[in-house]
Formats: C-alpha cells, structure tokens, sequence
C-alpha cells in the first residue's frame, strides 16, 4: 500500500490543527531560549497554507501540494524557520517529483531531501539544537523501518517516534545555531522549539498515513 | 500587558500605516507585500540601501527611510524577519540601475530571509550585495555560535552607507562603506525591564525589582549576566568596557558615543549614562568626535539602554556628517 | 523603583551635564545657576527666548535650545519650578538688546518663580514679556481653578516664537505670535503606567493593571477620568473629542497634528495613536498640514501619549517650517 | 517678657528639623493631590537656610535674620511654596523692620504681614484649599490673643494651634488654587501639604518662644 495526495491533503490539515493547538506552547519554549514567536510563526504560517489548500486542484500530485506548501511557509512565516521549514518542503517535494503515490522508499526519500533542505541552508549538525535533532533521526529511523521492509505507515511512525525523542534530547544541550547560541549554558534543560514543532508535523505525517491507509 | 493597540495582530500594519500618514513627504508605504519607500521612488543611476528585520525596534528601520539613508525599509512582525517577498519588492523599487545594497542584521531569520530575497532580485536583474552587521559584543562569535548579534550600530551602517549612495558611490564601494563601517563598530545594552510582545501578552522575561541584564539583545535575548541593579556609572563601566576591549579602540582614537534608549528609558536617564560614557572614553584619552543619543533601536517598552562606539576615520566622519531627511534623523536640510 | 541613575539628588545635574557633552555644537551649559543656552551666545539684536520648568519632561526645554528656537531654557529640580535666580542668569545670558520672552507653562511654582525673574530681570535693565502656555483641555479653565496646565502644546509655542525672533520680529510681536500659537493649541493626555519621581521613589500614582487615567498631566496629575484599559483607537477618540469641541476646530481648518509619547511609550504605539486621530481628521474634513511624532513632553518613564492639535495660518505655517537647529528638533539646516 | 534674635535663630534651627522629620510625609500628602516634591523643596530649602544661618551675623535684627530666611527660601525652594513662603517671610521682615525685640503686637504685625504676602503673590482665599487656611486662622488666633494681653509666647502658641486646626479642616475642601485645583471633587479627603507644612512652621514658632522665653 503506498500514499497518494489525500495524505497530502490530510497532513496539511492535522498540521494546522496541531500547530494551532500547540502555538501558545511553542511560543513559550521559544520565549524561554529564543524571542518568543515560533508558535506564532508557524500557527500564521499554516493558516496561510490552509487557504491555499482550499483551492488546490483535484488532480494535484503529491509533489505540487508539498511545492504549494513550501512556496507558501517562505512566504509567510518569516523568522529563520520559514526559510529552513519552507526549504524541507521544497526539497523534498523536488524529490517526490511527479509520483501519484508513495512507497516506502519514496517516503524515505522525500524526508531525506527535506533534512537536507534544512542543513544546505542552516548548516546546523546534530547536537546544535535546532530541528535537525529532530528531523535527522526521523531520517534514520525511516530508513531502518524501510530497509525492514515496513509499510509507508510504519516508516512515517518510525520517523515520528524518532523525532519525538529527539525533541526531548535537544533539552540537557548547549546550542549552536539559532538565537538560542547567544545564551551559552543558559540554554540546557530547555527544549528546542523548532525540534519541538518538527516532531509536530511529523507526528502530524505519520497519523494523516494511519488516517487514510 | 498594557499597550496603546488595537488588535495585537494588526500592530505592524497599523504603526506602518500611521508612519505613512505622518510623513508623507518623506516616505510612501506599500500595504501589501508591506515595504516603506522614499515618497521620490529610486535614484536614478545611484545605489539603493534596502534594510529590514523584524518590528519593534521603531524608529528602526522605517524612520531612516529617506534622503541620505535607505531607499527602502521592510519591517517583519514583532521580532519577525520578513519573508523573501516584501524584500523582493522593496528592492526592486529601490533599484535605480547602480543595484541594491542590503544591509542585514545577523540573526538567523534575517540572514535565509534576505538571502532568498537576494537570489530572487538578481534572478529579475537587480544586483543585489548584502552587507551583515554584527556589533554586540555581549554575544561571543565563534564556531559555536550564530555569531554576533546586529544592535544599534546598524544605525551608523545605515547612515555612511546612505550619504556613499547619495554622494554616487557604486554598489561596491558603498557595500565596502557598510562593511568598514560595521568592522569599526561596537555595542553592549542592559535591560532594566522587559518589553511585551503584543501576540504574546506577556512579557519576553521577568526581572526581578532589583535585577538588571547585562548583554540584553533587542529581542529581550537574555544577555552575558544577571546582576543588582547598582548606580547608573558602574552600570556604564559594564557595557563600555568590553566595547572599548573588543575593537580595541585606543588612545587617540576618534569616536562617535551613541547612548541609545531601549523604548521605554525617557532622555533624562540616556544623557545620564551619556555623560559618565563621555567621562570614561575622556580618561582614556579617546576623543569623541560625534554624538547621537536617543531612541532609535528600541524593543518595545523596554526599559535600558546600549552603547555603541564607531571608530571614526575621515571618511566616515564626511559620511556621518552627510545631510540626512528621514523621520528619525534628519540634519544638514 | 528602576532607573538609570546615580545620587537620586543628582539626576538633574548629572543629566544636564550629559546633555551639554553631547550637544557642544548646540547649547553650553551653566551648572551654578543651572541653565542651558546656546553656544554661540546671545543673536545680538534679535529678541531673546528663555523657557523652562521642572525637570522630567525631556527633551521640554534644554532640547529645544538653539537656532530658531529657545535662546535658554532653566531646568529646575524634578517636578518642580525652578527658582527666579538661574531664569535672571538665563534671561540676561538671552539678551541681545532686543529684549527677552519667557514662555511659562501655566503652573502657580512656575508662573510665579518667573514673574519673580522677570521684576528682577527688568530691575536689571533687560524688558521682558511673558507668555504663558494653557493647552490642556482636560482641567477646566473657571475661576474656581489655577486655570489649564501647559502640557505637550509649549513645544508648537517655543517653535513657532523661536522662529519669529529669528527673522527679526520685535518682543511684542514675538510675544503676540507666541500668545495666538497657545490661543490655537489644544491638547489633551493619556497615562497607562505612572513616573517615579527618583527622590520619591515611589509612583506618582498607581493604575490597577486594567486602567487608564484618561485627561493625565504631565506631573502624574489625575485626570478627568479612570476607565479600563481599551483599544488605542477609542483612547485617541476619548482625547480628541474634548479637544476638537474645544476651540472648536471645524471642517476646513487646517492644523498640525502632534502625537506625543510620554516618555515610556514607544513609537510603534504612539503611530498607531497618530494613525487614527489622522483618519478621525480627516473624517471630519479637518486638513492635517503639518505632523509632529515622538517623545518631546514627556512625565518622567510614564506610559502614555497626549494628542496635540494646532491651527494653523499661514504664518504659523511658516514658522513652524522655518529652519530649527536643537538636540531635539532639526530641520532646514 | 519679648522675643530677640535668639527666637528666630531657635526658629530656624526647629523648622530644619520638623521638615527634615516630615519630608516624606509631605511628599506624600503632596503626591496625593499635588505632585509629590512638597516635602522634598521645603527639606531643600530650609537645609539651605541652615546653611546661611551658620554664618549669620551675632549682632543681626530679627528683622535682618527672616529677611535671610526670605532670599533663601525663594532662591531654593522652588515650585509654588518657595515664593510664596519666602514672600511670607520677606513681608514678614519688613512689617519687624530694625526691632530688636518683638511684643505681642509685633508678633501679631509679623504674622500678618507675612500672610498678606501669600495673598498678595498667590491670591487664595481661605477655603481654597492652600496654606492660607492655615496661616489666616492662625493671624486671626493671634490677634485675639494678644489683645487679651497674652504673651508673645502664647500668641504664637494660639497661632500654632489654629493653624493646626486649619491644616486639618482643609480635608473636606474642594481645591481652586495650586495643583490641586485640576482634582475637582478628588481632593475631597486629602490635607493639603501646603497648609501642613505652615502649621509645622508656626508651631515650631511656638515651641522655640517657649524655649527661649
Ligand atoms: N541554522 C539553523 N539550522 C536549523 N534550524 C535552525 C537554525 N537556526 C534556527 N533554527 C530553528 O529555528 C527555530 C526558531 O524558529 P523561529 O522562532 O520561528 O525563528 P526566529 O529564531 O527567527 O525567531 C529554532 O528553535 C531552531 O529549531
Ligand atoms: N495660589 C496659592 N496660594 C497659596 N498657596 C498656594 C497656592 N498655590 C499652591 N499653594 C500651596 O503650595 C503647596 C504646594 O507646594 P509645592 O508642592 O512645594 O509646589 P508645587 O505645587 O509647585 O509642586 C500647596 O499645598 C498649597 O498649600
Ligand atoms: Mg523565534
Ligand atoms: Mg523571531
Ligand atoms: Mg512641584
Ligand atoms: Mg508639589
């Protein structure tokens, strides 16, 4: 079994709910190691994306819908997570190409080309604290589960599950890059709310697979 | 959180709109993609300056749009860097035909932001060069970091790289300008309080009474210490050590002192810290050669200052004195 | 209570000195009597103009020092009036043989301590002529009052009475521009947080969370009213309303429009204050021809704005866009 | 029995310290209604005469001494108490003119020559609200007493406790002069810190007769 656009479709939709519900609390990590916005940022940054989802063509692939998402996330969130967030998107929907649906090993390739968005343009390693300690061992579990022959599904969980710990690892480190660099050792114990809101939208990917499979 | 606003969501567009309406002679506002130009349009045949970042730092960037200072200004949300297309558009209507200078602060956001801009107006035939001011030395640059912050120096970038523009440099050498400016420029704030972003509702950090922050960013970063409040003079001491240490600026230099107010600090207490910084570079034998104190890279209401000192050769001195019209800072017409 | 300061007894001193290093070019200061003139002296032949008042208003009155403006401005202590002895020294350093203005905000310590100076003034030979500033519509003017304050409209007064003895005008006529400038000028005041007096060091006054003093002055002094916090463009209804029934402005009028920041508001809110009283305005038919925003009349680290309106003639035009060279206020030069 | 020079020097030197003492109290009745520096300019300026009356003259006229106390006070005090008490003392001083001692009726003279000066610069009434509803009380005790043939000391003890009385009745009033004027009905409730500090003085007046009677 493999994931056409009404996973796409559905994605974009659990993301919106989840970043909404969520934008308060992503504000309040971002407050605490950056400048307070990143839920805001976000929350403005899929409400755009619903929009422009309403009127997305019914025989959209799933390549054009993950361009629209990322067209419209540079567009419209601003700050250093639009840019990297809208770069994942981009490149990873250059790697879906025109496919209609997805196997697993697209899917790994698709999260693949996205981390790698985001490190062509942040340059962020794992262990800087940033949302590559959430998207690089989504990356690598995905990987696993589909060399392991798991269904699109189950590599999507993997990912998820993955990037949920991840979120949590960035707490005890010092970070990198971001505004949350300037603080030094004031930055431990906290987590990194762009790892936070990526295991989001990953958590996000992962049910909309379960909801539509 | 008490503000004079309306919806917290319509802050930018409100504040932007009602600076357009106070200075129409100077400035004329794009609503929609949100951008802030000169009331003449671009110079023909000179560079345009396009700035820009997030809001809340007001008079920065906006009120240096003008003659002698930028072409065009591109103000973000709250603590926001704008996306790529407001910049898009400000340069290219600040394209005269010499090419677009973008001044950027160093943040993150900013700096992928104002890339992907840059990219898409060369892409429609302006070229563009950015310049990155990085003039906080409470944050150390390193491998390890996002490297310096850009504070309140980049209004001294602004200005030299505006009168280059103005007296017909080219897109080269007014970008060397900024650079040189930018290299010769150091600063350091303290937060007394903390400013409230309007989406937020609280404020950014807490103090307590009698807390203050050494090193504060313009986005209520937290800086290199917390510490007592203690009389302003030793408080100046603080921040103008490590300026004067990093550079290092020496006897015999010469120097413009810019006491800059962080929003909610009034005058009286900015020409206070003014005089012991003047005191200090006095003693050791740096002469002030130009001043600037006010408000004018702000966070909202916070209350604090910075310091900045610019190094100062002859060049740059003929370019700060340069006539300036803009709503901030005007001088020479 | 959190401020910049040293000595909470030597914050006037200490600030005026401040003021004085960083504005050589402008103004020389006088620390025993205190007093702020300008540097190159008295313009010989041209009438002499000597403001001034409590401190805490910065930039009100040193600030606005210089070519086309004040001659002097006498800062007393915070709040308070200074005593008749450095307003002599400054309205004898102001004299070019042509006589001098006092500009007077309309408060009995001030009123009083310069009509103390001007007897002793005028024992010493100088003429001088007052003028007093009532611009606050919020305290009823009657028998049964010490009659409006002079708030954030002195600065319109100072400005245009400025620029008349530069072009040569003759005391009686400058005191009679300055008298039709206050006759034209309405203004009224809101306060969100309140000043701390540094040698109080306590608030003034204290506001729950929620409220607002609607009708504030400019010493902390209460209001007309006490409501809950609301959105800034009601605030700038409940401000101009009072004012625009007052003169009465009417349809056609043409005016100057000049939001004020209190000294701990920041421009970010105090253009979304100008953006609605433009459009209420321009609503009914009321031309803004000229618009001042910024923090020039302030009360101490208060948060709050007042609303300035001022019709305009064409001499007043013309006066107030004659060149001004001061700290605080500069154009045409 | 009359008072010298001594009662004004014990004067002086009991106003410094009753100011001193209640400089906060001052500001804080003067915050209330006023702006809150009353006590603040009077501890300035009596400081200052202080400082003037170190060095005064042995062989100095009562007269001389208050006339100091005027030019001091209206060149530090400041704001609207400085002129219009240092007017006080000035007129005050002219009524004493070369006396070396005061009687009764000189006492009564000095008062209300120093009360026609506060009218004569600040034009209040009694019931203004200002310190004229202390000081015209207390001119009006002391007339009385001294023509009962009471003491200096006791006419100024009658000027004292009037005045005293005077300071409290301003509670209730409506203020038309001075700052408080702008409060409309919300100066109802407050003294007024004008009319207290001049009960101060005045008792101050009475104490330094007793002592040096
Ligand atoms: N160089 C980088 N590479 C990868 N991620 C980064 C980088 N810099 C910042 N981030 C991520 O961006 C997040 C902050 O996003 P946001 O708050 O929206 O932007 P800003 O920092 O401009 O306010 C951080 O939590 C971090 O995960
Ligand atoms: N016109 C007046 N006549 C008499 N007393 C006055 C008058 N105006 C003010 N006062 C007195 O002055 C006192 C305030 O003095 P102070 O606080 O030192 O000056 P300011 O009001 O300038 O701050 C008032 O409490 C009142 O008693
Ligand atoms: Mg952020
Ligand atoms: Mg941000
Ligand atoms: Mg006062
Ligand atoms: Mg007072």
């Amino acid at each position: 079994m493999s994931l056409g656009i009404n996973w796409v479709t559905t994605w974009v939709a659990k993301t919106v709910d989840v970043v909404s519900t969520n934008r308060l609390r992503l504000v309040d990590l971002d407050r605490e190691i950056g400048d307070g916005d990143h839920g805001e940022n976000l929350d403005r940054g899929f409400t755009a994306v619903a929009t422009k989802f309403a009127s997305l063509p019914d025989d959209s692939t799933p390549g054009a819908a993950l361009k629209l998402v990322a067209t419209t996330l540079i567009s419209t969130v601003g700050g250093a997570s639009g840019p990297l967030l809208g770069t994942a998107y981009l490149k990873g929907a250059q790697a879906v190409g025109d496919a209609t649906e997805l196997d697993s090993d697209a899917v790994v390739a698709f999260l693949t080309a996205a981390r790698d968005g985001v490190v062509l343009r942040g340059k962020a390693e794992v262990g800087d604290k940033t949302m590559i300690d959430a998207w690089t061992p989504a990356v690598d579990a995905a990987t696993a589960a589909a060399a392991d022959g798991k269904s699109p599904v189950e590599v999507l969980r993997a990912a998820a599950d993955a990037a949920a710990q991840g979120a949590v690892a960035t707490e005890p480190l010092v970070a990198h890059k971001g505004r949350a660099s300037y603080l030094g050792d004031r930055a431990i114990g906290h987590r990194d709310p762009g790892a936070e809101s990526s295991s989001l939208i990953l958590a996000a990917a992962a049910d909309a697979a379960d909801e539509v499979k | 959180m008490k503000k004079l606003i309306n919806d917290p969501k319509n802050v930018v567009d409100e504040s932007v709109a009602g600076f357009g309406l106070a200075h129409p002679d100077i400035v004329t506002v794009s609503a929609d993609p949100l951008f802030v130009a000169r009331a003449q349009g671009a110079s023909q045949g000179k560079v345009g300056i396009v700035s820009g970042g997030g809001s809340g730092h007001e008079p920065l960037h906006a009120g240096f749009v003008g003659f002698g200072m930028l072409s065009a200004a591109v103000p973000g949300p709250v603590f926001t860097s704008p996306t790529p297309d407001p910049i898009v558009a400000a340069t290219l209507a600040s394209d005269g035909g010499a090419g677009v200078l973008h001044i950027v602060k160093n943040y993150t956001g900013d700096v992928l932001n104002f890339e992907t801009a840059a990219d898409l107006a060369d892409a429609e035939g302006v070229r563009v060069v950015s310049v990155i001011v990085d003039d906080d030395v409470a944050v150390k640059d390193s491998l390890y970091t996002a490297g310096r912050r850009g504070v309140a120096g980049t209004v001294v970038v602004e200005k030299v790289a505006g009168a280059a523009a103005e007296r017909g440099d080219d897109l080269d050498a007014v970008a060397a300008i900024a650079t040189r400016a930018n290299a010769n420029t150091r600063s350091m704030g303290v937060a007394l309080t903390s400013g409230t972003v309007p989406h937020a509702g609280e404020p950014s950090f807490v103090l307590p009474e009698d807390e203050i922050e050494i090193g504060i960013g313009i986005h209520g970063e937290p800086g290199r210490e917390r510490i007592k409040l203690e009389p302003a003079d030793g408080i100046v001491d603080r921040l103008l050590a490590p300026i004067l240490e990093d550079l290092p600026f020496a006897s015999g230099d010469k120097v413009l002192l810019f006491v800059n107010g962080m929003g909610g600090t009034p005058l009286v207490e900015q020409y206070i810290v003014y005089r012991h910084a003047a005191e200090v570079l006095a003693e050791k034998g740096i002469e002030v050669a130009r001043s600037l104190v006010g408000s004018f890279v702000t966070s909202l209401e916070m209350q604090g200052v910075s310091l900045t000192v610019t190094r100062l050769d002859d060049e740059l001195t003929e370019l700060w004195d340069a006539p300036v019209e803009t709503a901030a800072l005007r001088w020479g017409r």
